[in-house]
């Protein structure tokens, strides 16, 4: 099965590639609405230093800017979760926020805090932190009184249930949420990077649209992409040691 | 020796035309006028005006159309432009062969794309009124810059409206041949407008005229160096910003001195940065009137000042 | 001897359900109790409220003399239900006690080896040292009801709670265990409160059984057993007043459940 | 308590609207930077008919892609959580595409689409499906054999246990997942707007940016915030319903 | 009569745990059949084996004299852990299996009603009927199990597995709810399985008594009780024979147990 499954995975993304590939060919898609893969892996082929000077500062501003998510996220999820004042005062607020894109605010960022890293970490932060709070206040919200009388009878206090059941109960989610923030965080870096910064691969990308080199653009892409799949494949490790215990299959018949 | 430290925004992403800027910092005409500058790259000739009067840079090189707006919705934080750098400016309609569009009266009822804030589009008033045309019939469908191109080709709509030197050059990038594209600039329809300008805010200017003095020079020698040879502005920038694509920008170049725009009779008869008040005047005029506002006092959107004698900025001949 | 719990006229009722009414019980420090009644009468019910997991509707419930208002943190409880935390392996599920109460937890660090040691030495006893790095869901019912019962003693607490904790257990693995626990608690003399429903069971651990009226539970009887001299043994089992004192309860306890009684007969002829 | 959360859920939001207009005033902060919340007012009821036109469509399309997205990304999720193999070929490809900003997206959809509804829908949609996906996906991952097998046990076959444990297990998480898609697809629709469209909230802050009329552009804000906030409630009653089981937390002491 | 059930050689192994080895049982079909053994021996697997939620790791497991692959679907089970599925209502919980199972599933909706009454007149015998609209934590530890009782039975199934199914109730209800099975049993003549710990419920419920051996667990002696008349009653519980009977399988479950006696004994001088 393992084989198997590692098959798939390298076997969808081909067969996916294959698709487009043909059908930008047989469509005759125009290069500047659609590049064929193998204009842009000419493109990224090209301008492999660029897209690496370009890409290594997406990934930089993108991993701060998801690691004090991660953080604020959980502390906020945290609050909203325990406390029901904290969730019915401060979870309408949050959803507010998130609704509003946030290519509005970026250039408020940047009369701030300067064109370049700072506001890309923080757009990075912004769009990232709300599903990381949402799934934690959830896992903290839904444990069950049962685990949570055993650590009140022993005379805990609120921070040791989150921290001893909490945490770990809501584990599975967190990770979940860490797959939607990842994507969020690229996406946030790359956006602020395309209204104000320079350098990084939203940069790389105006640039290249204002020029109509729009393969180049898509080699962005497939950049960002991959970056963030890589992103993925840590996560995916660090979960499967961490949460074994919740993802205990079974393996006859039916499921698995 | 103590350098003074300038940031600079530029309009736009990194082209031919910056290379003044380009040959000005690697032949250190900056550092000559004692001036330290860090130029970056723009997100329109709007924002740059925005990121002026929020004081998020110093200096901006932008279109001054977009300045007389700006300075018409803020009376009470207004920038001043402080040198000319296009003679003309290249707004344009833009259709194809195929649309059989080829003066401006063909334009009445058909569908233009172009984004809100193209200043072509927001000036366009001004234009349909100098060629008789209603400008209630046209059918306008607002897009992204980027996206104006790729519609005009899949004939999602029938004209764009957009800087020339912007648009033909994604035409050509699209596969589209030259003679098919169709240019009707302004300044050649009866709107005789400026085009782009070095800005600053009042009081900057007020507390730093040596800042000012130098990069006005500086630009001149730029100006100057780029027009002998422009093969090694394109250089520059390429040493700047390795993407920039030398020989897409080096046609662009010559396309924006070919229509007059950045080497022009006038700035050949009176030099580099000369402003003719009655053509500016125009200018303000015809803006106020698209906008609805009052037309803001000349003063208030330019000044001469910092010019140095026409013998120190004549172009090369 | 002074009272380490007292409940005094003490109601619960979840909503609409009365489950606790009127209910007056009180239990000497050092002494071992244990209470018995029919199905749902109340017994896990009166468990939260003496460690203060559930706030009393009405009266009041004392510990140490004094009123609470809050889970008091002197207390290791077995649950009817194991709730052993499935991400711990056995031998974490065991040591939490020892994360949370105090002085304990500060020292966890630095005394960790020897209360591993202590915790193993209690998962040795009953049978499970080879399973300390098995979770939960690795092991029987049995298995986890008796670690269940390790993580209620590992702290030493002075009030043991015990909700059936031997209910999943096979007959002897089960009177083993009382014989664990009876050393124990002479050893230490906490006070203990147990739940169950086998009467031979409450009577061979406990001082004093408390019988429980159908629900709305209320203690309708308490019987001493203090003549039964400890240790206890099997002895115990087949002296005469011991077995008489079962009857006694049984009787006690089907008078108790009288009304459910002909409700069941009366459905019996129904389907 | 009831009454105090409400109070809170008021009070918060006040207090944060009164902190900001100081800021504004006291920093003597432009109106084309940041504009006061009492300028955002004056623009919003200045505004209110053109508002309202803009918001209308809005609102129609990112309900539209929203509720494509919960029909899409649920059954994405049921096969991501219940099969091993969709897990491993599909989770790369799918954080791989989320990774990738929807701004370069959007035009090609245009192209395709034509200018208007289609793409914004379509873009809603897209940003929002992957969160619900996810949570849906580890809700069924992570049910308890012990629960699957009560169904198993009955012959129950994998649609069987999808519906009966599957769902209502993971019904608290796609609440959670419901209002982090809830604000992706007004940002969906707002940027297909902002990129292509006659109409929409979108499309009224280009032009209003293009104005520089900086507190019309918040006011488009405001009214997207508050229309996040108007799902949020309706989710939030929905929910309240329906998953009463899960957060039946206890009510003495710590917690609550 | 024909084997409902036949296991053959069977073991089981969850990773480096043996839980069952070498096991031979067979069940025959209408009979009624006990499991008894020591706690950790493998019982509950063995009903996961003959469920076929457990594949077997070697030998085979025949239903209807047929290899089994996977689930069967002619089943009632009563798992050791009540299992109620918390986001429905007692009777929700009940009716399950009626949605699940064929032909019930495709007249569920038509037959509702009637369903609904079965799943009353269950809840009416264990005395739960106005706990019907309570969802599962609402209920106490021994209601939890009367309920999942009630849910084993409703689809009236062929082969009736129950897990230690009076585990957590007190001796009356629990010998009321035998009676209550009997009866069931005696109409419909169905096949079971019972899981339990109590020597006395093994012999008065079933044909044939299964002794396990401790882990891994194999079947040492199988008791045949067919000679006690059927309905069994009170009267059953007083024949000398029926606790000759009981004496004997104490002593086998002791001889079972003899191995982890010996170190339990060794480690209660430890503490
Ligand atoms: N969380 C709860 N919400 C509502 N009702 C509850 C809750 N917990 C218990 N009850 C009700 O309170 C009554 C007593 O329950 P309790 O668990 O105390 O009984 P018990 O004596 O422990 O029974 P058992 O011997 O079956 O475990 C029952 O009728 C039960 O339905
Ligand atoms: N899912 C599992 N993973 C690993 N080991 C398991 C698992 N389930 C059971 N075991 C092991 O298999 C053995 C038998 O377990 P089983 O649950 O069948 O015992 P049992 O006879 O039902 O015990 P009890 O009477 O305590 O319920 C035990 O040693 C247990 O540790
Ligand atoms: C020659 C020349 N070409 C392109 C641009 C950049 N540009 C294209 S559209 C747009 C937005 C106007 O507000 C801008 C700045 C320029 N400024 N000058
Ligand atoms: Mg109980
Ligand atoms: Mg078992």
């Amino acid at each position: 099965m393992t084989r198997f499954e590692r098959l798939g995975s390298v076997f969808l993304p081909v067969l996916l590639i294959f698709i487009w590939q043909a059908a930008c060919v047989g469509f005759k898609i125009p290069s500047f609405v659609l590049p064929a893969p193998s204009e842009i892996a000419i493109a990224l082929w090209d301008n492999l230093y660029i897209i690496w000077f370009h890409s290594s500062q997406t990934l930089l501003t993108t991993v701060i800017g998801f690691a004090v998510a991660v953080v604020f996220g959980a502390l906020l999820g945290i609050l909203v979760g325990s406390s029901r004042f904290a969730y019915s005062s401060l979870y309408p607020m949050l959803v507010g926020f998130n609704s509003v894109p946030k290519v509005a605010i970026v250039p408020i960022l940047v009369v701030w805090f300067g064109i370049g890293t700072v506001p890309a970490i923080l757009t990075a932060f912004m769009l990232s932190f709300f599903p990381i709070a949402v799934n934690v206040a959830t896992g903290l919200a839904t444990i069950e009184p049962e685990l949570r009388d055993v650590l009140r009878s022993l005379g805990a206090n609120q921070l040791d249930i989150v921290r001893k059941i909490g945490i770990p109960r809501s584990l599975p989610y967190l990770f979940a949420s860490l797959k939607i923030s990842i994507t969020l965080a690229f996406v946030g870096s790359v956006i602020s990077e395309t209204l104000a910064s320079n350098r990084g691969i939203g940069t790389l990308m105006t640039q290249a649209s204002a020029n109509f080199r729009v393969s180049l653009v898509f080699a962005g892409l497939v950049v960002i992409a991959a970056m963030g799949i890589a992103m993925y494949v840590i996560f995916a490790i660090i979960e499967k040691r961490m949460t074994a215990w919740a993802v205990r299959g079974t393996t006859f018949g039916v499921g698995g | 020796q103590d350098l003074k430290p300038v940031k600079f925004s530029l309009d736009w992403t990194l082209q031919g035309n910056h290379a003044i800027w380009g040959l000005a910092l690697k032949n250190k005409y900056f550092e000559q006028n004692g001036l330290k500058v860090s130029m970056d790259r723009g997100y329109g000739s709007g924002d740059t005006v925005v990121k002026i009067a929020a004081g998020a840079y110093d200096i901006g090189f932008t279109d001054v159309n977009s300045v007389i707006k700006f300075n018409a919705e803020n009376p009470d934080r207004t920038v001043l432009a402080f040198y000319q750098v296009f003679d003309k400016t290249p707004n344009s309609i833009i259709t194809l062969k195929k649309s059989g569009i080829t003066k401006p009266a063909d334009l009445a009822g058909k569908k233009i794309g172009a984004p809100e804030s193209d200043s072509s589009r927001m000036m366009f008033g001004a234009f349909a009124k100098a060629n008789s045309i209603d400008p209630a019939s046209i059918n306008w469908v607002t897009m992204a810059p980027n996206l104006r191109e790729t519609m005009l080709v899949q004939g999602q709509v029938e004209a764009i409206s957009g800087f020339s030197s912007t648009s033909v050059f994604n035409l050509i990038s699209a596969g589209v041949p030259q003679d098919d594209i169709v240019v009707m600039s302004y300044a050649d329809n009866g709107l005789d407008l400026y085009g782009s300008v070095l800005v600053a805010m009042p009081d900057y200017i007020a507390k730093n005229p040596d800042i000012i003095k130098g990069f006005v020079k500086a630009t001149i020698s730029g100006t100057v160096d780029l027009l002998k040879d422009p093969a090694a502005g394109m250089t520059a920038m390429q040493e700047i910003e390795p993407m920039f694509d030398t020989k897409l920008e080096t046609a662009r170049l010559a396309f924006l001195m070919d229509k007059g725009v950045l080497k022009s009779p006038a700035f050949d008869k009176n030099g580099l940065g000369y402003v003719d008040p009655a053509r500016m005047d125009l200018t303000i005029k015809t803006n106020s009137e698209v906008y609805k506002v009052a037309a803001p006092a000349a003063e208030k959107v330019y000044t001469t000042e910092f010019l140095p004698p026409a013998s120190e900025r004549m172009p090369p001949k | 001897m002074k009272n380490l719990v007292e409940l005094v006229n003490v109601s619960l009722s979840y909503g609409k359900t009365l489950a606790v009414s009127d209910l007056n019980m009180t239990v000497a420090a050092g002494s071992f109790a244990a209470v018995v009644g029919p199905s749902g009468c109340g017994k896990s019910s009166l468990m939260k409220l003496v460690t203060g997991l559930m706030p009393a509707t009405s009266g009041s419930v004392l510990i140490d003399e004094k009123e609470i208002d809050g889970p008091v943190n002197i207390v290791g409880m077995a649950f009817q239900n194991p709730n052993l935390l499935p991400w711990r392996t056995t031998l974490e599920n065991v040591l939490l006690p020892l994360e949370v109460v105090r002085p304990e937890r500060h020292q966890f660090r630095a005394k960790r080896k020897e209360f591993v040691e202590r915790a193993m030495d209690l998962l040795r006893i009953v049978g499970l040292d080879s399973f300390a790095d098995h979770y939960p869901w690795q092991l029987s019912g049995g298995m986890q009801q008796r670690v269940s019962l390790c993580r209620s003693l590992i702290h030493q607490p002075r009030l043991l709670m015990l909700d059936e904790p031997f209910g999943a257990l096979d007959a002897f693995t089960r009177e083993e265990l009382w014989d664990v626990l009876q050393t124990i608690w002479l050893e230490r003399k906490f006070t203990a409160i147990l739940v169950t429903h086998d009467l031979r069971e409450a009577l061979y651990l406990a001082d004093k059984v408390h019988v429980m009226s159908n629900r709305p539970g209320r203690v309708v009887r308490s019987v001493d057993t203090t003549e039964f001299a400890r240790p206890r043994d099997e002895h115990t089992f087949i002296d005469p007043k011991f077995n008489e004192n079962v009857m006694e309860l049984r009787a006690e306890i089907r008078a108790q459940r009288l009304p459910v009684d002909i409700k069941t007969t009366t459905a019996e002829t129904t389907p």
